[in-house]
């Protein structure tokens, strides 16, 4: 089993004619992944790459089925694509677009507390269970099959640990990266859940970064409830106060939103943390017993 | 973004908030006529974004135009915590009768605008918060239904205003509400916001930052920003597109990717190093910004050493050492560069840039050895 | 409360759409002077709060100000299904390429705005709704969030506009919406919407309905209610509090709460008679508001007789007749009256009315008997 | 059992010292409601009648553990009431206040999605489980404890058909008066799902009027989903079309929302409906085998 996206995903591009959006496609379509429909205003009846194009949501789910949708349009309109993913019905919306503003993000996470749909990011890189759906601008090629479920503000962190672990030999059940923004359509519990509830998923690898108290509230969570074990890793110990380190979300202001204190508050709650990504690896092969 | 005190009054004002009567000077003449002008008692405020100006010396209070001229010639050119004073707002009196603190900001927790009001302003509400917690009156508004009259009244009533103060703060509130919300802020701090003794609530202090994500739809605001006051590194790193941070070490450090950056600064730092700066030169390996991001790392005085992290993913490890040769024969770099390259075609790619590279650049598997190997190179190095 | 043609055009304009020059006249000189001011062909329309007016013979276009003139001599005063046109709207014209169809109007099921929107304008609605459904696009708004610009794409693609009709048919949607949320609409509609050869989009006739409840925040709106239209029996109870509607038959209607009050029309319609009115007295037994209320009742021409249903509850029977009984006093109504007395207290209360009313006061236990009295006596009485 | 109100119920009074909400708060303590806190902004630390009044709903829950409220604000102030309510938690809230603006209700309604709450109104006159709690402005005298649960959207109406009855020996579990407004807190579908689950219920009487569809889309769900027998009653067949008869929802504005096409729609789901209220008390007699 994989969460949030497998081989029954439906997938619908929002802003599929765009650069990134194009680009990204056509990775995805390769990692086969069923793109059943793009939407682009103004190009509806067009396709690309085969992939029918529509004028909007509503209408593209209804006419193909879609049951999720990543999204690629930029930062002014990407939280109208989301309400429009959310009112069209998409139970998973996958937000890629970086820079989109915190006040849009506070109305559409106020209004997903009325539907019920999961929504990934913004400024993430997606959602990919190796070979069966690649929702995401994610390197499928460092992925494999297996039982660990890898959950990351970062992309490039969220590569570099799964090619430890594939490096390893040691396989992903779903990769998912929640986005590095300060707001967010789903935090690291809701997937440590999902996670938890997956009974392919052996081991959780969780990567957090400076900003917030997520890590905090993850690891409450992981000592009541999780059964399965997890491994942390905390970017940011370097960062000084009040800068941004490239995340919108990444910025140390106050004491909580420190990786010392994350770190900190990981280990008391008994999750063991590398401290570094090579870490990471050698941690949870140590967990189930690989040898290489 | 940061607005300094005197832009975000302009804000507030806008919003029909009450300040002082102020005037900005870049010139102790300026700063002269300003008093001329205000008469009385006024405050010379060096504007700079950080705080702690006070105790830096950078706020005096004087009673005539030739003292706010002595007072702008010292505090203007200051350095305050890294800060050059470039311009002072000269300020009006006011007779306070007490002073309080608001302000609203983003709670990233709870995804909602959090309102803090306490009557115990004028100092750290950090402190506050420790020392005397019941004193602050914390309020979540819900972001599609906005302020509602019944949360105006839990701030007045749970802190025990009343009379003046409870009309004027509960005005203020829904006003600067609407200016958070309007002006896409992270965080409007009022501190102080005081009653006078005429009984008016007149915010004495501003502190807003705009979320930076929202600038493409507040133009005016963009242009608002202070190219002077920024590091010459970091203003040539925004112009360049490049998430760029500068530090106090000596390790230059390039990647790819924010959390990969911030990893990267964490190992050199383990490895007992100095990290000199955070950049992230993004996707991609386009020759030219990454030309363009060495440039400005090695601009750094301080940097004797660079560390180039890359992990190849949907751009292969060959693409990227191509890229990144081409980006090192435009450049005229001599300092010791380490570049580690993994991921997708890293093999591939570290024979490309082993072939070819130049004598002061090093190829190493893993982060942990590159680390090592930069910050001993920065050890040995210097220029 | 609806707002007539002009009225509505006017709350349009300030919203941002464009409607044809209009100017309105009260008499057929300033009609006159209104065609010559709008120049060319203008088309002379009665105000009236009713459907049908263009069938009726109440829109007349006319091609100088001399026939304007004689159209409105014909207009006004004019009965169009029982409202007399006091106002006509003389407007100018335009080059009509395409009429469409486009409203808001608040969804009771689903609580929430309903765009409508066709491009087979200028007919009635609902015929277009059960002869070719497809030809409308609906669109429910979520009232916290507002009208987004995917909904607005959606009413364009949906029915196939390009152009400057998609691009006109957008703007005036968004701008609508912001009318109906800030007026307190119930419901904007505008058929004709219209495309005109040179462009622009247009709304040739409006129809808005203001939410009496909000009248409070809209004060000016209040102000345009026009009481000379308003039947005068109404107008009275509208003054006196009363909830009161006027109908065609013989038999007056008076009781304690709207849900009563309607019953017991529809059990004098069971009986036979035919109900003369609604009038809703509301809770309590204040004296003074029942005679205002039996006078109104009263006063219509056509009643015959009077049947009054109370149900005692808070405010118990024998109180009820009480009031009763000194408002008839105070009144000098001869038509037979049917008191129907129910609930707490009713035998006691019954009991005072038996013994101290005049000749012409008749009570009754149940509903259905009290309504048979009163059509009885609606058939032998008269005045 | 009874729905909504009972015996734990601990009622707040929001605009207490009012004159509306003053005197049936006295009413409200004669019936044995405990009625444990009272609202009024600028009042706090006074009392009424022995109940302690609070100038927030949040602190006057928070001090009394009240759990439901009662709405007796002015209209220009009820929504923000009604919020205040909501956001205290409180789980069930009754509007009582007539004259609130629809578009405020359209809010309100929108937002109760993301509640776990229960708004009865506004425009109604409350809600009464004989000798268990009266939380309304229903004269509590003309009730008796019984098996029968009414729902209506008129008050007089509903006390009318209370009577018809009590008088011959059934009494009630409870009565809802959801309200005569557009939009309400609260449609049929809901308490007749409440009544449904409610063991002690036998027997439901339904009172509609015009306006709306209400009652078509609960005669759906009579059909649909419930066991307990339901008769309904519908005013307002002499109702002309485009006018207001007294409660502002109470308009024919189209084929639904007649009476006619109502009552036709009560008949054709199996719903017995009576002409008159005490065809009402004579059907429900019928039903419940009670002679007199």
């Amino acid at each position: 089993m994989a969460i949030l996206v497998d081989e029954n995903t439906r997938l619908l591009v929002q802003g599929i004619t765009g650069r990134e959006g194009a680009f990204h496609t056509g990775r995805m379509l390769q990692s086969g992944t069923h793109v059943v429909a793009g939407v682009t205003p103004g190009k509806g009846g067009q396709d690309y790459e085969g992939v029918p194009i529509f004028n909007t949501v509503e209408e593209a789910a209804r006419e193909t089925g879609a049951n999720a949708s990543v999204i690629f349009v930029p930062p002014p309109f990407a939280a109208d694509a989301i309400f429009e993913s959310l009112d069209s019905g998409l139970g998973t919306v996958c937000c890629i677009t970086e820079g989109v503003p915190v006040h849009d993000m506070m109305r559409v996470s106020d209004y997903l507390n009325m539907k019920n749909a999961t929504l990934i990011g913004p400024n993430c890189p997606g959602v990919l269970s190796p070979e069966k759906s690649n929702v995401s601008i994610m390197p499928d090629d460092i992925f494999t099959p297996g039982n660990v479920g890898v959950v990351s503000r970062s992309g490039t962190l969220t590569y570099q640990v799964v090619n430890e672990l594939t490096q390893r030999s040691i396989g992903q059940t779903t990769a998912v990266g929640i986005g590095g923004d300060p707001i967010i359509g789903t935090d690291f519990i809701e997937i440590l859940k999902l996670f938890e509830a997956d009974p392919d998923t052996g081991c959780v690898v969780m990567i957090g970064e400076i900003g917030g108290n997520a890590e905090q509230q993850a690891a409450e969570y992981v000592q009541a409830e999780m059964q399965t074990p997890v491994v942390a890793y905390i970017a940011g110990f370097t960062a000084p106060e009040g800068k941004t380190m490239g995340h919108a979300g990444a910025i140390v202001s106050g004491g909580e939103s420190t990786a010392e204190a994350k770190s900190q508050a990981l280990e008391k709650a008994g999750i063991r943390t590398a401290t570094n990504p090579t870490e990471v690896g050698e941690i949870v092969a140590e967990i189930l017993g690989v040898s290489f | 973004m940061d607005l300094y005190e005197y832009q975000g009054k302009e804000l507030l004002r806008e919003h029909g908030l009450q300040t002082l009567e102020g005037i900005v000077a870049t010139s102790p003449q300026e700063a002269r006529e300003a008093a001329e002008k205000i008469g009385g008692t006024v405050a010379v405020k060096a504007q700079v974004l950080t705080g702690g100006r006070g105790k830096a010396g950078g706020i005096k209070v004087v009673d005539s135009p030739e003292e706010a001229e002595e007072a702008a010639e010292q505090i203007l050119g200051m350095d305050i915590k890294g800060h050059t004073v470039r311009r002072v707002l000269v300020e009006g009196g006011a007779e306070i009768e007490s002073e309080m603190y608001l302000s609203i900001m983003v709670d990233r927790g709870e995804k909602k605008p959090l309102i803090l009001f306490s009557t115990e302003g004028g100092v750290d509400i950090e402190e506050v918060a420790e020392t005397n917690p019941d004193a602050i009156v914390r309020v979540y508004v819900d972001p599609l239904v906005g302020l509602l009259p019944y949360q105006v009244r839990e701030v007045v009533f749970y802190s025990g205003l009343e009379g003046d103060a409870a009309k004027g703060v509960g005005k203020v509130l829904q006003n600067l509400y609407t200016a958070f919300k309007e002006a896409d802020a992270s965080l409007v701090e009022i501190n102080p916001l005081v009653l006078t003794k005429g009984g008016d609530v007149l915010a004495l202090d501003s502190k807003v930052t705009i979320d930076n994500s929202s600038l493409f739809r507040h133009p005016d605001v963009s242009e608002q920003q202070d190219v002077e006051a920024a590091d010459p590194q970091e203003h040539r790193a925004q112009e360049a597109d490049l998430q760029y941070v500068k530090l106090e070490g000596d390790v230059g450090i390039l990647g790819n990717g924010a959390g990969l950056v911030m990893s990267t600064l964490d190992v050199v730092a383990q490895a007992g190093g100095e990290p000199a700066n955070f950049c992230d030169v993004g996707g991609g390996a386009d020759a030219e910004k990454i030309a363009e991001a060495l440039d400005i790392v090695t601009s750094n005085e301080q940097v004797r050493s660079v560390l180039f992290n890359i992990f190849g993913g949907i751009t292969r490890g060959d693409e990227v050492a191509r890229g990144l040769l081409s980006a090192l024969e435009s450049s005229e770099i001599d300092l010791p560069i380490v570049v580690r390259l993994d991921g997708t075609n890293a093999e591939e790619g570290r024979r490309i840039l082993e072939e070819n590279t130049p004598e002061n650049v090093h190829t190493e598997e893993t982060m942990l050895d590159a680390a090592r190997r930069a910050v001993e190179l920065a050890r040995d190095g210097g220029r």
